[in-house]
Order: C-alpha cells, then sequence, then structure tokens
C-alpha cells in the first residue's frame, strides 16, 4: 500500500501517523511470519525468553494485528490464525483450568510457545556466529594456482582375429560384395549361415561375440541383421549340436558368445 | 591419535611383514602428501591419497607429521570433514585482497535456513518451517544447493518418508570447521535442549512418535556423517 | 593496491615517522610471502609482494628465508621469470597424475592395413596402398608400429629399396598365432563366405595374386616373396 492510497482516505491523517503507518507497512513486509513479529515484540518485554510473560505477549500481538487492521493493513492469513491463536490462548490462560476441558493446558501450549521463540532465537544467534567465522575467499584462502592431477589415459587397442580375417577379405572382394548381397531378398536363411559358421568356426579359438560372425553387408540395416542375428544364432546352436562349437552367455540379454569346442582344452 | 609416542613404526611394521615391499621413509612419504596437498585446491581425503602413493605408505600418520610441521605457518593443515587442505592462515587475510572471490550476500531466510540444517540435520523441510515459523521457499533451498552447502541426506522413516537435508563437506570448508560438531555453540544448544525437535502439545501421537525416532536419529545421524 | 584498509601501515604513513614503527619480524614477513604466493593464481613479483605487504618490509629477504625452508620439501619456492610460486617437487610429478586404460577398437584403416601386411609380409607402403585402393595415412603405420604389431623388415631390392613391414611376435601373441602362416588363407576365407565368389573382373589379378600369396604362407618361402 502506498502513501498515495493513505491520502485519498477520508479521514485526513496526521504527519506522525502516516510516519508510523509506513514504518508499519515497511516492518510487516520485512518479518518473516508472526513467530518473528512475536520475537520482535518479546524483545519489548526486556527478559530473558525463558520467562517472557506469554500473556503480555499475546496481548501485544493482538494489539499489533488491531493497528494493522485499522491501518488497513492487509495482513497474510497466517497472521491472522496465529491472532485467533492467541486470543484462544490468552483466554485459556485467564480462566481457571476446567478439569472436563480436553487437551493440553493453557501453561502447556504457552510453554511450547516460548520455546519455539527461544528456539527461533538460538538459531539466528547460531547463524550469526557461523557468518562471523573465517569464511573461505573471505579470511581464509585456497590453493589459487591448483595443480589438478593430470589424467594419463592409456588406450590399448584390441582386435580379433576374427576382425583381421573380415577386413581381409573386404579388401580382396571391394566393395562388389554390398551390391551382391543387396541383390538377395532381405532373409539370410539358417543353411546360409550354417554354411558360412563352419568355414569361420574353425578360426575361433577365444569366446567371440555372435554379432562379430554377421556377414558383411547385413550389419547396418536393422531388418536384415535381425534376420542374420536370428540365421546365425540358429546355426550356431546346430553346430553346437553336433559338437563343433560351445556357447554361453553369461546373463539374460547378455551377448552371445561363441568358441571353438576344443577337445585339446579341458 | 597417538603418532607422536612413535617415531619410526613404519619402518618396523615394513621389517616386519611387508620386507618385499619396503614403504619409503615417513620423511618421503610427508613430502609425498605435502606436494599432493599442496597442489589442490580441494581437500583431499586420507583414500585420495593413499591411493596414489606408493604401496605400504601411511597417508595418515603422514598428514599428522606435516600437520605439526606447519603449526603457525602462513598457511596451515586444515582438516575437512574426512578430508585435508593446506588454507592460508586467518590473521594474514589482509594481504589477500586480490585474491578474494566475491563471497555472495546470503538472504536472511537462506542463513537461517542453512544454520538449522547445520544444528539440526538431517533435517526435512516441515522441521526447518516448523522451526523459522514462515514457509521455505524453493529458491531458499535452491541457492543453498546450489552452493554446495548443503544435500539430501537419507529420507526420513515418518509418513510420505520426506527428504531430508543434510551440510557438505564444502559447508565444513568454507566455515572452517573441522567436522559438524565444531559448530559454535553446538553443545550449549543441545544442552539447552534447544536442538529438540518438540511438538506442540497435544499434537498426534503417531507424529510424536515419528519425531521420538527422528531425535535419536538426528543425534546419531551427525556424529556418523562426519565420524572420523 | 590501496593499503588503506590496513591498520598498521596507515598509522605509519600518517605520523610519517617510520622509523617509529619496527617492520613486522622477518619471520611474520616470511608468512606473509608463504600466505600470499600459495593463494594466488599467478606467480608473484617481489613489487607484487611488497605492495602488499607492511610497510618496511623486504619482501626480497623474506623470500629467501622462505625458499630455503621449502629445500628438499614437497613443495619448492621457484623463480618462473622475475616472478615467484610455489611448484611440486619434480621427483613427486608421479602423484600428480592418475592413470586409467581405455580399451578401444582399431579403425578399419589400422586394420585392413594390419590384415594387408601380416598376409603380405613383407611387404611395402606402396603395396599396402595399391591393395587398398587409398594411399595409406602415416598415423595408421605409426599406430601399428606403436602397438607393436608391425615392424620394420629389410628393405626392398628394387629401385629406391623402400622399407617393408613385417609382423611381429606380439602380433601373433596377440592373435593367438604360432606362425604367420596360420593365418586362413584365401580358400579358406572363400569356403568360410568372407570372399564373395564372384570377384569382379578388374579383381581377378588381385584374386590370383591372392592364391599365390596364399601357397606363400602355407608354404615357408613368405619372407622370400619380394627378395629378389
Amino acid at each position: 500500500m502506498s502513501a498515495e492510497e493513505f491520502e485519498e482516505d477520508d479521514r485526513p491523517l496526521s504527519v506522525a501517523e502516516r510516519v508510523a503507518a509506513e514504518a508499519l507497512i515497511v516492518d510487516v513486509d520485512g518479518y518473516e511470519g508472526p513467530l518473528d513479529v512475536l520475537l520482535m515484540l518479546s524483545r519489548t518485554q526486556k527478559v530473558d525468553l525463558r520467562k517472557i510473560s506469554i500473556l503480555a505477549l499475546a496481548k501485544q500481538y493482538l494489539a499489533f494485528v488491531e493497528k494493522a487492521k485499522a491501518l488497513r493493513i492487509e495482513l497474510a492469513a497466517d497472521y491472522l490464525v496465529m491472532a485467533a491463536w492467541l486470543a484462544f490462548l490468552k483466554s485459556r490462560l485467564l480462566l481457571p483450568p476446567d478439569p472436563e476441558e480436553e487437551g493440553p493446558s493453557g501453561e502447556e501450549l504457552a510453554a511450547h510457545l516460548a520455546f519455539q521463540l527461544e528456539r527461533l532465537q538460538a538459531m539466528r544467534d547460531a547463524a550469526a556466529q557461523l557468518m562471523a567465522r573465517n569464511r573461505l575467499g573471505r579470511d581464509v584462502f585456497a590453493r589459487g594456482e591448483a595443480e589438478e592431477v593430470a589424467r594419463v589415459r592409456k588406450v590399448s587397442y584390441s582386435a580379433t582375429l576374427l576382425d583381421l580375417m573380415h577386413a581381409y577379405a573386404r579388401i580382396r572382394t571391394k566393395d562388389e560384395f554390398r551390391p551382391f548381397v543387396l541383390d538377395r531378398d532381405r532373409v539370410y536363411t539358417m543353411e546360409q549361415a550354417l554354411d558360412r559358421m563352419r568355414g569361420l568356426v574353425r578360426f575361433q579359438g577365444a569366446w567371440t561375440d555372435l554379432s562379430a560372425f554377421l556377414p558383411e553387408g547385413w550389419r547396418v540395416d536393422p531388418v536384415m541383421r535381425r534376420s542374420a542375428t536370428a540365421a546365425t544364432f540358429a546355426a550356431s546352436l546346430q553346430l553346437v549340436k553336433e559338437g563343433q562349437l560351445d556357447i554361453r552367455q553369461s546373463d539374460t540379454f547378455a551377448p552371445i558368445e561363441l568358441r571353438r569346442r576344443d577337445d585339446r582344452r579341458d | 591419535m597417538t603418532d607422536d609416542e612413535h617415531q619410526e613404526p613404519q619402518a618396523e611394521r615394513d621389517t616386519e611383514t611387508e620386507s618385499l615391499f619396503e614403504a619409503p621413509p615417513m620423511g618421503e612419504q610427508e613430502r609425498m602428501v605435502e606436494a599432493m596437498l599442496f597442489a589442490s585446491a580441494h581437500p583431499l581425503t586420507l583414500r585420495d591419497m593413499a591411493a596414489r602413493m606408493p604401496h605400504g605408505c601411511d597417508a595418515a600418520e603422514a598428514v599428522a607429521y606435516l600437520r605439526k610441521r606447519y603449526e603457525g605457518r602462513g598457511v596451515r593443515l586444515m582438516r575437512v570433514g574426512d578430508a585435508w587442505a593446506f588454507r592460508t592462515a586467518p590473521d594474514l587475510a589482509f594481504l589477500m585482497q586480490k585474491e578474494s572471490t566475491e563471497v555472495r550476500k546470503l538472504s536472511r531466510a537462506a542463513i537461517e535456513t542453512l544454520a538449522i540444517v547445520a544444528y539440526h540435520q538431517p533435517v526435512t523441510r516441515a522441521e526447518i518451517e516448523e522451526i523459522r515459523g514462515v514457509s521455505v521457499s524453493r529458491g531458499t533451498i535452491d541457492q543453498l544447493l546450489e552452493l554446495d552447502w548443503i544435500r539430501l541426506g537419507r529420507r526420513k522413516m515418518t509418513p510420505g518418508r520426506p527428504v531430508t537435508f543434510v551440510v557438505t563437506p564444502e559447508f565444513l570448508d568454507h566455515f572452517s570447521l573441522e567436522t559438524a560438531r565444531d559448530l559454535p555453540g553446538l553443545k550449549e544448544l543441545r544442552a539447552a535442549g534447544l536442538l529438540d525437535n518438540r511438538l506442540p502439545p497435544g499434537a498426534m501421537a503417531a507424529g510424536e512418535n515419528g519425531s521420538d525416532d527422528e531425535d535419536d536419529a538426528t543425534g546419531d545421524g551427525q556424529s556418523e556423517l562426519f565420524e572420523e
């Protein structure tokens, strides 16, 4: 709310009233909620927070809310909720305790409010102490010219015999291989795979991924690759059955690996 | 740590058990941790250092010797949680204007929230709001997370399993704290019961139980986080 | 640099009786240069340091003492041009790096070149290029040499006496081959379906050569192939 709005008010305000009103606006904006207001009000009692009079504090707060209302300051809902609760607390504290009444006594509620205020104050003091400590980049400094640990990345290259054979075959047949494959139907038969695998398997002494056995030209196109994989897998099973091949898979969906069955090997 | 009692424990141990791999003498090990810690802008854990040192070295002992050596110097070896870092002596801050980085101005809400996390950790957002008496804006938490001063802790075993916040080693480093137990006035606050998460009288019994459990967890959680 | 924020030097200057106020003891000055040099992102000149130190300090002397103090330590005070900086001791450089190994597939060019060397050894670069149909980059050959999979063989007795390449025992070891002759021949490759039967007319000659190679590979005169 601005000063102009006050001037539009039908009741003329004195300068002192206007200053007070503006101070309150600023202050309400500055408060971090009703608990903050209560803590500020409690300071006027000038006693240890543990000995504070909650009854007096409730009265102060209600007066604060009344004043805000009179100045037509719109208070957020939680300020009003707190006011209602403090009015209730005030009545509890003033009236003699009713043995029939259920729930916590006025004293218990007041004690908890006092605890909340004390705890908030304690956290504020702690925060101030924390911010006053020696701080990195202000009072204490880290290494300016840090030598970071260099990562020495050693690259080790790997290639299998099958890679080598593929590469050589690729050179010997050059690009003529591809059109030849593309002329065909996009289905790779198990018979084709079996023919191919029988030839390849003899050189496969080490565990090698099934995908390494897929024929050139059948590896990129997903449809062709799927067909070739299925056929090669079926052919592998046939070769296992024939006792020429070992096959393994460490886990569901893990790569399937093949190796020549070697009777000399355990 | 009682490193001062034995002068050459490393040598002893080596001749006894690891005669094949003789660790470098302690003086050399001290040089090694000195070089690593000096070169790094960030705190290094004993494990970081040990991983880079030759077999059989005792990084903890080397650090203990090194710390002693730098006592009273222009730079000091500081403990930060379970890590170590060289930092300039605070009394020489006046020489450093040139190096000063802009220490960001934090809002009052952020400062209070940070203090509450530090003293009450692990703490939920609801608990922070309960203590401050107002809701905590997303931005405040985000700012503290971005500064790397707080991080998410374990979820609480109360209904809804809310996330908790705890402070980080970067927080300790920034405020020159060795551990979260070195927070100013922590003992007094705890003794005064001001770190308890007391619920208002008449609150739901279930809520009370939950908070009681968590009170225990608070004490343990804190020490566990920054245990040596 | 303005010293206005420092109380001590300000007082000195104001009274203009500098001799009355003694400079800090040399031990303190040493601490100061130590902290400044540690925290600075760049080497500092004596002038840089003196400008920040209280009046009456002798940065040069402090640096000299400091340098002595760090002699033989894990970090040393080094002169960098006309400035000074802390540097880790060179003998501890091994602590400043972390090794990691990464396994990579050989590039297509490299594997093809390797295959040609294996099947045609000893082979010149020009021959490799002729077989591949593209030029072979220096990097590819270097990589294979570095991997210790190929090495230089005897020079060929043709004009220009070009060097040849042969495979190494490390190559055989890596590919689990006893000798290069264990490599499957063209017939076997064809039988395995690796070679298309329908060779283009232009490739016939090469194919023929290939068969020759194969014969050689199964025989023992591989190295004599290019001898004459």
